[in-house]
């Protein structure tokens, strides 16, 4: 990584640095090194929701995450940033087994939600996927009506006896989402009608709609203009008083906005876990001070 | 009762098992406290009774009418008196049958031997109380099946799991019944084929240049002694083939390029439903434009050009099968074209290229394997069609690659050799079937490598 | 089953199909199935055996043959009735644009055989070397030899090979010689039809024959006389030895190409299938088959009225046949 | 750089070069595509050209006058005596009538000649269903001859031949002056089964029978193809098994329909003993040869549905089959039912499998079921064209118009149908 | 954008802020108000190569550009950074006429090169797209060699009259980009079996083979990794000696390393140019404030 550190500079006066043969990228000094499974920081909490160690994912050959260990803690806002491919996605997915969907996933080492395994062979992956909930990239509604999107969930699962309860739910979530009022009088409008930022705090609507113990975003914001990413990070804040969120972001400045600790991944390995404001003032890897302070990403 | 009101009836049963265990499991819910603390949706538990009310009634339903002809039969003619007794299996299906004309009314009772009238009425009775007990034995076993299933419902049962598991198994036994077309296909061909070539060297039947089948099919018929190469048929059969992508090639392909590159959406929109009319021709059409409208054409075309062009020249044959083929080779075209990805059209127009420039020199040379493999498809469907060279190829099989003389196909021999004579015992209707695992084998082996090659170009882009 | 399943000849099927349509309008049997198998075929279909599952009536452009009848025997097919319904020309047709053709047998013969005998004149055979019409003699139109006509399945196939070409092959005597010593030698070299592409296979489909002849000035066809009958606006036929194939000629047995036709009735069936014997009646009732019957509208040739009467007669009867006839 | 502004001369330079072979290229594209709709033009105009006058049926409108004792009927209210008795006799009178020149057997003969073989029998029918009649003097409107209706229609025609003799022509030239003989619209046409008189076929039967074996295959393949996409397409493992029905799928659907006959002949006939020519087994060969082509399109329409729609329902724990039956199946119902439409009119088209299973056959009464005997469009069209009277090329290319019709609203019905439903949402 | 302001800040701890009505996002207060078409900053330039006034885009009925005026100096390196969907792309494309490609894309306003209007109808497009080259944000090499990629656009535009000459053009452009020693022996190897970074240069490589006045980027280094990164902004620092470079980037970091000037896009407005140092020190606008100092974004 040496190059990262001689060659650019956030300085524009030093642009023609020289040009480097590519052989000099493979000596890294120690101080960047990554020893493989060690995180420095804090990765571990006594109050653990998720207790994860030496996760490693595979997708056919390639390893995709390198040994992780993290303790995630009840009621806590994570955020996990790192550069483009790093892994982030890829080890969010593991925490409700989205990835079982892709056959050449393979997920190693020990997984637990609130002390059980998550991939034990007998559990019910929609049971999990219940208490789990994840939000997506893109805004994705279901090309249904506004209060169908909403209602899906506690359909499925049966969480009403009643279309009157169901109300309920469907409002309570909407409410929450802070979307109550814009579409309380068009329920029944196509949800795909919506803006792009309506549509994602649907989408947290729909999820919190069968009241998951854990919200999973993976960059809720990056399609949205920055108004609507405004309202979401706002929801996310509200939220975080009853859920446990873990959300994945490309923007340091949204990481700094909304979490209470912030996990830094790099190439498959998680770096650096700490407090947020810590991260981003004192960071104690050189890599993850690189990556903060722009010199690559 | 009759198993056309029976299949509404077990259909009521089976809205009623649905009803009574999504109330059952409604009820089942109340004391937990609602229907969330149930495993699954009182849908599946209702799901699952009408499953097992259904399916084992449809079953037994189907075994009965299977047997029911048979056991019939045999309690009736058998007892009938030792004169009537039938001596062979076709006198016995013969009696059946009188016996039942008689029932029915289409016979009269007084023509035949009163044996025979009184055993028409014991078919009526016993078909009478045969059905009445079809229905009661499957009315009984969808309520049983409804009735188990219905008190098996219990909170714990994963129902939806199991409900889902049924159902993924009717799924895949539906498409399973591929594997079994093509065993059917195997089977319907191999054993005739062998018996072919108990009687015909292969070597003579896959090497031989000279093809005319005309073996005697009764032994006092005297034609020629039959031979049985079929190069000339191949030949001929890639022939037409050839001349149809000749045409098919170039004009869907450019139509297909013209279509995706220049046209307006609207033009676009008009055009290619137009040019997949052409698809939806019956090639019975297309084998009378051929034989009646093209070849005459063809040889007035090539008298006037001071050539000689036979009544059935391949050309007229190909020609139409390449008109039909178009709309084939241009929407397999246009589908590998759009996938060929933006960027790397964006790419070239960016360095200044012309739309031309860039279809010809990026988008085409990326988009040849997958076209490549459309075009063996197109090829492979050339091969097999059947009704525009029976009506507008001949049944000469002349070793030639001159377009204007009659050559005939493996597809005309085959329906030469099977309409009219289906006795299968002769060399000549054997071959035959030779013919249909010839052509079988050859559209498999295109169809592969099509395939092959095809999903080797989508890997690249996916 | 209740309805009549009729199968074979394609030269009988238009008389048989109007017999039926017929036989339906006007009783209350349902109007029997037909298909048309051509001759050989319907026959093997019709041997096969007793039961629902066999056709109960099979047409034929030619007779039975002795082959064929103990087929039937042997698959149980006892009782068989046989009845003649009259005579069909066979014609060698062509476009009217086309130059007729006046030939014997020996030069039809010559034309279309497999084999011939050597041009030199001696008594040796060779490949057929003819390849226009005005090789084999010089009065014969320049023009190269094409004809199209049914393949082997078929009864006119059969007929045309008896009656032309073996007719146009015993005109050479020591080809006829060879019969006495080796009757399957002989045949060989009478009814091998040339495969060098003079002569083509145009299938059972009759009609695409005379369409393609109307296309096509050039070839020549050979089909039954009610194709041509209804294509004489279009259509000429080729004088056959001295003789044109008129209504009157065939019917008196002049013109050498005519045969007889035929259908035969599976007599296990009567009283099975409801209606095969009102069928039969139907079909050898003077409205329809006599000189001033629907069939006679459709091209088919009556037999003279005495005849007419006895077949008739045996035909209703259901006299079967004892195989010694053939 | 230096040379950039000769670079761009160079490039200037060029470009009427390439704009050249730019048009000749567009040239070739409208060439192509005015070639394959010149075919389509020249098909479609020779058919209708060939087969509008198959739409026209020719008719005699008479005073027939129902005397019975012309009809030798002693006691016309006897049932049993009607049905023998001479219909044609009170058709010929009224025809003499008009043409007081005609006397003699033979003139007699030939006036019968003008009309249809079967007309006796309609009036028959007429008779049978309203005794009363008997007796009355009727204005009747009746078919002529085959001779006549092609003489009506095409006397100017070359390629048809007149087979009227010349006296015939003559009568027939009066009753079409008088306009007793006349053109119109031939509902006998969609109404009846197949005849071997022209003017009393139709294509009734043939429709019925399509639709019989339609059915057969729509109610098998449509349920079977989707659920065997599905199947491939959400819940197929990546193994050997599955690989090898996909291959199978991918090649059956190339399989030349011929060898489905094969099939159909050997299995369904010879194997399980159903009877020949039904739409039963005609229905179920088709299936199978449709089927590939359901599934096929249905694994496409699966596809387009995007994933993200399959992770959000994931994502709130809705299980593989609950994403699949309310998610994927609505979004991708419309690709599946164009591409089963299409597959369907590829099988109401197909003629070569069906004739080796025993549709080719003359059949007259109009299928009343799944299991009678019956025929289809595509084979009508085969058997009249093989037919030896004038009338029956033009019905052919009557009911290849019927058939194209068909084709065609089913083929408009995909388009509709594609371009509704997709925009819904 | 008052929500801006009042609902977020870069201090996590401030995360329970009240809840707005959404009536409350449509007053502006006038600091952050964008005025149709006005631009602080430094936007104009004499010795300009683009001369674009008041350029208007629109995709069918929506406006994407909403009257931006700029002019980009012969051999700059401008940045254009803004939040997603702002318009950025749009802008860029209209440069070389790409968006042309687009049917319900509509462009108005004066846009000149070198004094010439681009969008005059008699001006040829292909010349157009010679002079201004560009590189998009995922390398799409073509599938071909990595020789044949590089000669493409000499070959289509008769660049060279010589094998030799080709083959010194290819060479050239390769050394310019980087990649020369990298790729010196496996000239006739598929391009598509490289790395991503080497993708991008490569298609870099191809562009400036074709000897193009301007080369536009459309965030080019957003696919890559950070290494990779590095390479191509090394490679935007030489080239900017001989080219005008106009580039896409989502990273401030990226734009602070490699521009002289940096212009701020806001839902289609042209907010803020100015000297990338000023803008990441001082900027002008209220508006480019909040995005630098992560506000939103
Ligand atoms: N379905 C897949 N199959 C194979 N490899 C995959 C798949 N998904 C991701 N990968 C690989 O796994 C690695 C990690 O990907 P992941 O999507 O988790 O990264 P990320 O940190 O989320 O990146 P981004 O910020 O771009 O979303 C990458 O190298 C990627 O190529
Ligand atoms: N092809 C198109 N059709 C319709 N609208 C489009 C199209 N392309 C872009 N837009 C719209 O134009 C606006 C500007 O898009 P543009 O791609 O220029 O943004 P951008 O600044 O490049 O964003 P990003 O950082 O995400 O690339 C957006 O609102 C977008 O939705
Ligand atoms: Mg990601
Ligand atoms: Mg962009
Ligand atoms: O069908 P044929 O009459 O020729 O046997």
């Amino acid at each position: 990584m040496s190059t990262l550190n001689t060659s650019i500079s956030t300085e524009q006066t030093q642009r023609e640095a020289p040009e480097l043969a590519p052989a000099a990228v493979q000596d890294k000094p120690e101080e960047t090194a990554i020893e493989y499974g060690q995180t420095v920081g804090t990765p571990f909490a006594d109050d653990a929701k998720f207790r994860l160690r030496d996760v490693e994912v595979y997708y056919g050959e390639s390893q995709a995450i390198k040994g992780v260990s993290l303790d995630i803690a009840r009621n806590e806002v994570i955020a996990f940033i790192g550069p483009s491919g790093c892994g982030k996605s890829t080890f969010l997915r593991c925490l409700n087994r989205m990835n079982d969907s892709i056959d050449i996933c393979r997920v190693k080492g020990s997984l637990e939600l609130d002390g059980q395994d998550l991939y034990d062979p007998r559990r019910d992956v929609v049971e999990l996927r219940a208490r789990v909930g994840m939000v997506f990239q893109k805004p994705n509604p279901f090309p249904k009506s506004i209060y169908d999107n909403v209602a899906y969930g506690p359909r499925i699962h049966g969480l009403a006896n009643r279309k009157s309860e169901l109300d309920d739910i469907v409002e309570d979530s909407l409410r929450k989402a802070g979307l109550w009022n814009e579409v309380k009088d068009r329920l029944d409008a196509p949800a795909t009608g919506m803006s792009g930022g309506q549509q994602q705090r649907l989408c947290i609507a729909r999820t919190i709609a069968v009241s998951p113990e854990v919200v999973l975003m993976d960059e809720p914001c990056s399609a949205l203009d920055p108004i609507a990413t405004a309202k979401v990070e706002e929801l996310i804040a509200e939220l975080s008083e009853s859920y446990t969120i873990i959300i994945v972001t490309h923007s340091m400045q949204q990481a700094a906005r909304v979490s209470h600790r912030t996990a830094y991944f790099h190439l498959g390995n998680l770096v650096e876990v700490n407090a947020t404001d810590k991260v981003f003032t004192a960071p104690e890897h050189k890599l993850t001070e690189s990556y903060i302070t722009g010199r690559f990403g | 009762m009759q198993p056309a009101n029976l299949i509404p009836l077990i259909v009521v049963l089976v809205v009623i098992a649905f009803a009574l265990g999504y109330a059952r499991s409604r009820a089942l819910a109340v004391p937990m406290g609602g229907i969330k603390h149930l495993k699954s949706l009182p849908f599946y538990y209702a799901a699952r009774a009408a499953m097992w009310c259904g399916l084992p009634a449809l079953l037994v339903l189907a075994c009965w009418l299977g047997f029911e002809g048979k056991v019939i039969q045999t309690l009736v003619v058998g007892s009938l008196p030792a004169e009537l007794q039938p001596d062979s299996a076709g006198k016995a299906s013969l009696i059946l049958s009188q016996i039942s004309n008689v029932a029915s009314g289409a016979l009269s009772a007084d023509v035949v031997p009163p044996a025979i009238a009184e055993a028409a009425s014991r078919l009526t009775g016993l078909q009478q109380s045969s059905q009445t007990m079809m229905a009661l034995l499957v009315i009984c076993i969808a309520v049983l099946g409804g009735f188990v299933a219905w008190l098996r419902i219990a909170p714990h049962i994963n129902a939806r799991e199991k409900f889902e598991t049924t159902l993924r198994r009717i799924f895949f036994a539906c498409a399973g019944l591929a594997i079994l077309t093509t065993v059917g296909i195997v089977f319907s061909v191999i054993f005739e084929t062998i018996r072919f070539f108990g009687k015909v060297p292969i070597t003579e039947f896959l090497f031989g240049t000279s093809w005319s089948p005309q073996t005697a099919i009764r032994a006092d018929q005297v034609g020629a002694e039959g031979a049985f190469g079929m190069i000339p048929l191949f030949v001929g059969t890639l022939l037409i083939s050839a001349i149809a992508m000749v045409v098919a090639v170039p004009v869907g392909l450019m139509s297909a390029i013209y279509l995706s590159e220049y046209a307006s959406p609207r033009m676009r929109g008009i055009i290619k439903p137009l040019l997949e009319m052409l698809a939806g021709v019956p090639t019975v059409v297309y084998g009378f434009f051929a034989a009646l409208t093209v070849a005459p054409f063809i040889s007035g075309l090539a008298a006037a050009l001071g050539l000689q062009a036979s009544a059935e020249s391949a050309l007229a044959a190909g020609l139409v099968m390449g008109i039909m083929i178009i709309p084939f080779v241009s929407s397999l075209s246009d589908d590998v074209i759009n996938a060929v990805p933006q960027s790397l059209r964006d790419g070239s127009l960016a360095l200044g290229a012309t739309q031309s420039e860039t279809m010809k020199k990026v988008i085409f040379p990326a988009a040849l394997p997958g076209i490549m493999g459309g075009i063996l498809l197109a090829v492979s469907r050339a091969i097999g069609e059947t009704m525009i060279v029976v009506m507008a190829a001949g049944l000469a099989a002349n070793l030639t690659a001159n377009p204007l003389e009659a050559v005939t196909t493996v597809t005309v021999q085959i329906v030469t050799l099977l309409v009219g004579d289906q006795e299968f015992d002769s060399a000549k209707t054997l071959a035959a079937f030779a013919l249909g695992m010839l052509l079988f084998v050859v559209t498999l082996a295109l169809n592969v490598i099509a395939l092959h090659v095809v999903r080797k170009y989508r890997e690249q882009y996916d | 089953r209740d309805t009549i399943n009729i199968v074979g000849s394609s030269t009988v099927y238009p008389f048989a199909t109007v017999v039926a349509e017929h036989f339906g309008r006007n009783t209350d049997f349902p109007t029997p199935k037909l298909e048309s198998t051509g001759s050989g075929g319907g026959l093997k279909l019709f041997c096969a055996g007793i039961g629902t599952q066999h056709p109960d009536i099979t047409n034929a452009s030619r007779r039975m043959k002795a082959s064929e009848f103990e087929l039937c025997q042997s698959n149980g097919v006892e009782d068989i009735v046989e009845v003649k319904i009259g005579s069909d020309g066979i014609v060698l047709a062509s476009s009217q644009e086309a130059e007729n053709l006046d030939v014997s047998l020996q030069q039809l013969f010559l034309a279309l055989a497999k084999d011939v005998p050597n041009p030199d004149g001696s008594e040796e055979l060779v490949a057929n070397p003819y390849q226009n019409w005005n090789d084999i003699d010089a009065s014969l139109p320049n023009k190269p030899i094409r004809v199209m006509g049914p393949p082997p399945t078929s009864g006119t196939r059969d007929a045309f090979n008896e009656l032309a070409l073996e007719g146009g092959c015993k005109t050479f005597d020591w080809i006829k010689a060879i019969k006495a010593e080796d009757k399957n030698a002989y045949k060989a070299i009478c009814h091998s039809v040339r495969e060098d592409g003079a002569f083509v296979e145009a299938g059972e489909n009759d009609n695409l024959i005379v369409q393609k002849l109307t296309a096509d000035a050039s070839a020549y066809g050979i089909f039954g006389y009610s194709f041509l009958e209804e294509n004489s606006g279009t259509l000429q036929a080729a004088t056959v030895a001295g003789f044109e194939p008129t209504m009157d000629n065939i019917s008196v047995g002049d013109y050498p190409l005519a045969r007889s036709l035929w259908f035969y009735v599976k007599k296990a069936h009567v009283g099975v299938v409801p209606g095969i014997a009102e069928y039969v009646a139907e079909f050898a009732s003077e409205g329809a088959w006599g000189d001033n019957g629907y069939l006679a509208d459709v091209g088919l040739i009556p037999l003279d009225r005495a005849d007419r009467m006895t077949a008739a007669e045996s035909a209703v009867s259901l006299e079967t046949m004892t195989g010694d006839e053939l | 750089m230096t040379n950039s502004t000769s670079q761009a001369e160079i490039v200037r330079q060029s470009l009427k070069r390439r704009y050249r072979k730019e048009r000749r290229f567009r040239a070739y594209g409208i060439a192509a595509i005015a070639v394959a709709l010149t075919a389509l033009v020249v098909l479609f105009a020779d058919i209708i050209g060939k087969g509008y006058t198959g739409f026209l049926k020719t008719t005699l409108t008479l005073e027939v006058t129902f005397d019975p004792e012309l009809m030798y009927l002693e006691d016309p209210t006897d049932p049993a005596q009607l049905r023998n008795g001479d219909y044609l006799a009170p058709l010929i009178a009224a025809l003499k009538k008009e043409l007081p020149e005609v006397s003699g057997r033979r003139a007699e003969r030939a006036l019968k000649g003008l009309i249809s073989s079967y007309a006796a029998s309609d009036v028959k029918d007429l008779v049978a269903a309203d005794p009363a009649i008997m007796g009355t003097t009727q204005r009747l409107t009746f078919l002529a001859s085959d001779d006549v209706d092609v003489f009506a229609k095409h006397r100017d025609d070359a390629s048809y031949s007149i087979k009227l003799t010349e006296q015939q022509q003559a009568w027939a030239l009066t009753l079409l002056e008088r306009g007793i003989i006349e053109n119109s619209f031939n509902d006998v046409f969609f109404s009846n089964g197949d005849s071997r008189d022209p003017g009393h076929a139709g294509v009734l039967g043939a429709i019925v029978g399509s639709l019989l074996t339609m059915a057969v295959t729509l109610l098998l393949s449509f349920p079977i193809g989707v659920s065997a996409a599905i199947y491939l397409e959400e819940f197929a493992p990546q193994n050997r098994l599955t690989d090898f029905i996909e291959v199978n799928i991918n090649n059956l659907a190339a399989v030349p329909s011929i060898i489905f006959g094969l099939l159909g002949l050997a299995v369904f006939i010879n194997l399980f003993g159903m009877p020949r020519s039904v739409p039963v087994v005609g229905g179920l060969v088709l299936m199978l040869m449709t089927l590939p082509t359901i599934i096929i399109s249905s694994r496409a329409a699966i596809k387009s549905v995007p994933p993200s729609i399959r992770e959000a329902a994931q994502g709130i724990g809705a299980s593989k089959m609950q994403v699949v039956l309310h998610h994927v199946l609505p979004l991708a119902m419309p690709g599946m039912l164009t591409g089963s439409i299409i597959g369907m009119a590829q099988a109401l088209g197909e003629t070569a499998p069906l004739l080796l299973i025993g549709m080719v056959a003359f059949i007259v009464d109009v299928p009343d079921g799944f299991f009678s005997s019956a025929t289809v469009l595509p084979v009508q069209i085969f058997l009249w064209a093989g037919s030896p009277e004038q009338g029956f090329i033009e019905r052919a290319s009557a009911a290849i118009m019927v058939l194209l019709a068909f084709l065609i609203s089913m083929n408009a019905l995909a388009i509709w149908l594609r371009k509704r439903l997709e925009r819904r949402w």
